[in-house]
């Protein structure tokens, strides 16, 4: 195993480290338990918005914390969810009074430790949210399984409902956004590489020189199917018309209602993409893929969308929700209105993504 | 009869095989997962058994909830909530004893199965740990039922254990990160269900071993 | 070979295109002869500030094309100095009149092609000055020698002379600032892996599973040597203790003068790093290498700062000068004065670099 | 004698050497370089090839200096300014000609040689071109000084380069990007030498095959 790191055990500890000294004006870093949360939290009266998962997807979600985006990132060891400990602590830390939208991404872990976590916040008198993203088209069928993965629309989804809680929205209403962001975006993943978790100390599966696997999580996970080597033009077109021509796409997603103090059952359903609509396109690298390889498949998914009619008015190429050093891409489309552009466009100052400030 | 320091030696027996398969748990992990599986559990149940000899002494109820907590906070994923679900409702029926009947055994395993159960809301045949724990759960409630003692018991539980265990591998995933593979997930073990088979094997072996004390 | 590109010889040319219409409001992308240049040049009055050298090492220099920064770049092929004529087209682009600084890698080919365009641009009437940034500390002697590689501190003086060149500075004052930058700054590196160039198709050098290379270039040339796998504190500690105890170093370099329209030779020396000094420390990723390994040097690197007595008093952790896909990571270390903070600190808004607006 | 037609076909001659090379060229870049010199030499003779039938009519300076304004723009690196020095510098001695004769040949070595020189800044021994190009210019000149014909010298010189070529292995590289490597350098082939061997070469064996037309 070929990485920069000290003990396998101290990975994530030394990660956050690193992060508190060198964003020190941005953000503040709690640990055992572990949580980063803004320098200059908790804002009274905003909602807080507070996202989690395992680590080595840098810079998500820590590298999102700040001004217009989350309140605090909870960060597992790495891939493995974080726990619920850590995401009541964070809460605690960070409500202002006006409660805590807990954005989740939909895995097992995931979900069963931020459900624990939400009923232990509630139990501390804390309103909360959760919702989950679940915008991976690679996962064909929802019903009788897990259903679709949350990935690339995550980065959205916090940036958005970030920006609507700085701008005085409710916690029904960021929670409410965030859900419409979510049936909006979907994304899809593929890889060069695979990538080495540094307590394993080799690599998740084995590829071949002329290999690569379409349609991968962000885990080192293997994808659904794997594939001779194409070319960028091609895994762009693979990606983005498997994206496009997504059918409309039904599960049912547990939420917790704050009237009955009850998980819910809510079916919810996306619409599928059409002509005319306005896109944000992002071009998404899986931690060890260079930028100039990402504008070449930006390139082509421009021209893509250009053919379908489909008018890309935002765009992010970059590194953001990565599996530590894969090679590889994903793409995320999110159809967006109004009310959306407005919330992206919005001041944003965090260690990884920061404008209008 | 389990004593309350045949529970102790049973955990710290279940954290020594989490320990020696660390490394194949995060193999079949590997194969339809996150390669993490090993890690995680063996992560919590070191954690475990630093706590044990300050809790030893307590009620096995007690100790068992300390297990659930520690397991919660320092494992993480999926089989955090999981085992610690799990944990937690069999503290729950263990509460205030001092040893475990048969019967207390039955009602341990049926709690903690009702545990995973609810927080993961996987079903029998979705190749997760459930696959291994509610039939070994059937197959301990019959014995029982069938007039076997502990010993005859636990090995009639361990034996359909292994056998659910290894019919993991034939099966489609339906629940957890192994479902995301879709047909390639078949053809491999749940490493859930390759560690639940661990701890009957371990609580089985813990009390032949020490059946005499 | 596996990368997200089509043809090799197309990867130039579709990188830049997909930056063009990635960050339409930004920049505009000149093909044949290939420059990047910022959407409003030129800006009458403003010294242009021009960079340019081999691709592949992106964002360097496309991604820092924009207000606050750079004027211009003109990118190469991969790891092979542009030609006199792009600079040319860039400078006669882009000059408001004012001038225009071309700052270099002190590479021969990016010298020699620099050197060119600048008696090309002089004989149009053009003013320039040309200043180069010889700051890698892992080349030992320059007597004799082509001297130190320009990697690091490029980054730097160009986001420092850039935000001069915004305030107004003349060209003269521009170019002895960016001398005065080059000579505060010092830079190494390392490699994990090696790269492969595209039109090569196999990795420049073969690296064993137990085995670094020790101060690299950015060229995936082979280091000054092969070491035994590291910890990250010990690379943290080889790179920063050669950067700081590095003994003041002395060479020869060539500038345009412009009074006697002839070009110079200048001795030029840095002072060695020193107690008490207040820096702006450079944790660089080589384009494979997660954000998390660099905050783990990071951390170490802010610890054997505050050891020597030195201060961190602005930093940048990210991946900005690389070499392709490698994995590894080098560190500058800047010496501040007031000017350069406030300079540093300016508003920026490139593809790559933006804070401030 | 050189005609016109020689010359033109020497060019043609060096571009397919450096084609048939660029592998073996860039694999010496790689081991003391970036991996780069085959590629960035063919793909500025490919460019010369597709010039040469517009301007095989001109006089030879003009021919030259239409390969080195191709080369400056097209190859970059080091050996973009280097190569298109020598042949800028050659041009300007054989402007307006339509042969060259061996005293021309002489001067246009000459000329060359310092163009790189000049650009580059570099001394003999540095491990650069310049260690083919300047003993094999010195052995042309003795040889047409001690009264041999065209095609002996081109084979003295020829002979002399390429053994200049292999002496660049065990020295130390002061200039270009080998020189960072520092003692590692030592040991290995200078592409640049190599690529200027193979001009040389090439231009010999241009006139020996075609001597008769
Ligand atoms: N919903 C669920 N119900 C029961 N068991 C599950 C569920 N989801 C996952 N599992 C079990 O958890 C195991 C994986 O655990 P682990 O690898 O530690 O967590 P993660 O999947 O978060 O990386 C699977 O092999 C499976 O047996
Ligand atoms: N200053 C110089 N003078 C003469 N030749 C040089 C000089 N610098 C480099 N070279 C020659 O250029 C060759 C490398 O060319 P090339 O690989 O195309 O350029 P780069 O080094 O920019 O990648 C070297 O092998 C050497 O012979
Ligand atoms: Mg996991
Ligand atoms: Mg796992
Ligand atoms: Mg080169
Ligand atoms: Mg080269």
């Amino acid at each position: 195993m070929k990485k920069l790191l000290n003990k396998p055990e101290d990975f994530v500890r030394e990660t956050l480290a690193g992060m508190a000294i060198a964003h020190s004006d941005l953000i503040k870093v709690n640990f055992e338990p572990n949580f980063i949360y803004r320098a200059d939290a908790p804002k009274t009266g905003k909602v807080a918005i507070i996202s989690g998962g395992g680590s080595g997807h840098e810079p998500m979600h820590g590298g999102f914390v700040g001004r217009g985006m989350l309140d605090a990132a909870c960060p597992g060891e790495v891939f493995t969810s974080p726990t619920p400990d850590q995401m009541l602590a964070a809460a605690q830390a960070v409500n202002g009074g006006n409660g805590v939208l807990y954005i989740v991404k939909n895995y097992s872990g995931d979900i069963m430790n931020f459900e624990m976590a939400t009923e232990l916040a509630v139990a501390e008198g804390i309103q909360v949210q959760n919702i989950l993203i679940d915008d991976d088209v690679a996962v064909k069928d929802s019903l009788y399984t897990q259903g679709r993965r949350g990935v690339g629309t995550t980065v959205l989804a916090e940036k958005i409902c970030g920006a609507a809680a700085e701008a005085g929205y409710d916690l029904k209403q960021v929670a409410d956004l965030c859900r419409r962001v979510n049936l909006n975006g979907r994304s899809m993943g593929m890889a060069l590489t695979s990538c080495t978790v540094p307590a394993k100390g080799s690599p998740t599966f084995e590829l071949g020189n002329q290999e690569i696997e379409m349609g991968i999580g962000i885990h080192g996970e293997p994808g659904r199917e794997r594939m001779s080597l194409k070319s960028a033009d091609e895994v762009a077109e693979t990606l983005a018309l498997t994206i496009i021509e997504d059918s409309s796409y039904s599960r049912t997603i547990r939420e917790w209602d704050e009237s009955t103090a009850e998980w819910v059952d809510k079916d919810l359903t996306n619409t599928p993409f059409a002509k005319g609509d306005k896109l944000l396109a992002f071009v998404n690298g899986m931690g060890g893929t260079p930028q100039s390889e990402l504008y070449i498949i930006y390139r082509k998914l421009a021209d893509i969308c250009a053919k379908k009619g489909m008018e890309i008015v935002r765009n992010l190429v970059g590194s953001y929700i990565t599996s530590l050093e894969m090679q590889g891409c994903s793409i995320t489309l999110l159809k967006l209105d109004q009310e959306m552009v407005k919330l992206w466009d919005a001041p944003v100052l965090t260690p990884a993504l920061r404008w209008g400030v | 009869m389990f004593t309350k320091k045949q529970i102790v030696q049973w955990l710290q027996a279940f954290a020594s095989e989490i320990h020696e398969n660390k490394d194949y748990l995060t193999e079949l992990d590997a194969a339809i997962g996150d390669a993490d599986h090993g890690i995680n559990m063996d992560r919590g149940f070191q954690k475990v058994i630093t706590q044990l000899p300050n809790i030893a002494d307590k009620d096995i109820g007690s100790i068992l909830k300390t297990v659930s907590m520690t397991l919660i906070s320092s494992i993480g994923g999926a089989s955090g909530p999981l085992y610690g679900s799990l944990f937690l409702r069999a503290s729950i029926t263990a509460a205030g004893k001092e040893k475990l009947t048969e019967i207390d055994i039955q009602k341990l395993l049926q709690e903690g199965l009702q545990g995973v159960l609810q927080r993961g809301k996987a079903k029998p045949g979705d190749k997760t740990m459930i696959d291994v724990l509610s039939p070994a759960t059937v197959a301990f409630e019959e014995a029982v039922g069938s007039g076997k003692n502990m010993s005859e018991a636990m090995q009639q539980m361990v034996a359909i254990a292994e056998k659910a265990m290894k019919d993991t591998i034939p099966t489609l995933a339906k629940k957890g990160r192994a479902s995301y593979l879709g047909d390639r997930s078949i053809g491999h073990q749940d490493p859930g269900a390759t560690s639940c088979y661990l701890m009957l094997k371990s609580l089985s072996d813990s009390y032949s071993s020490t059946v005499n004390n």
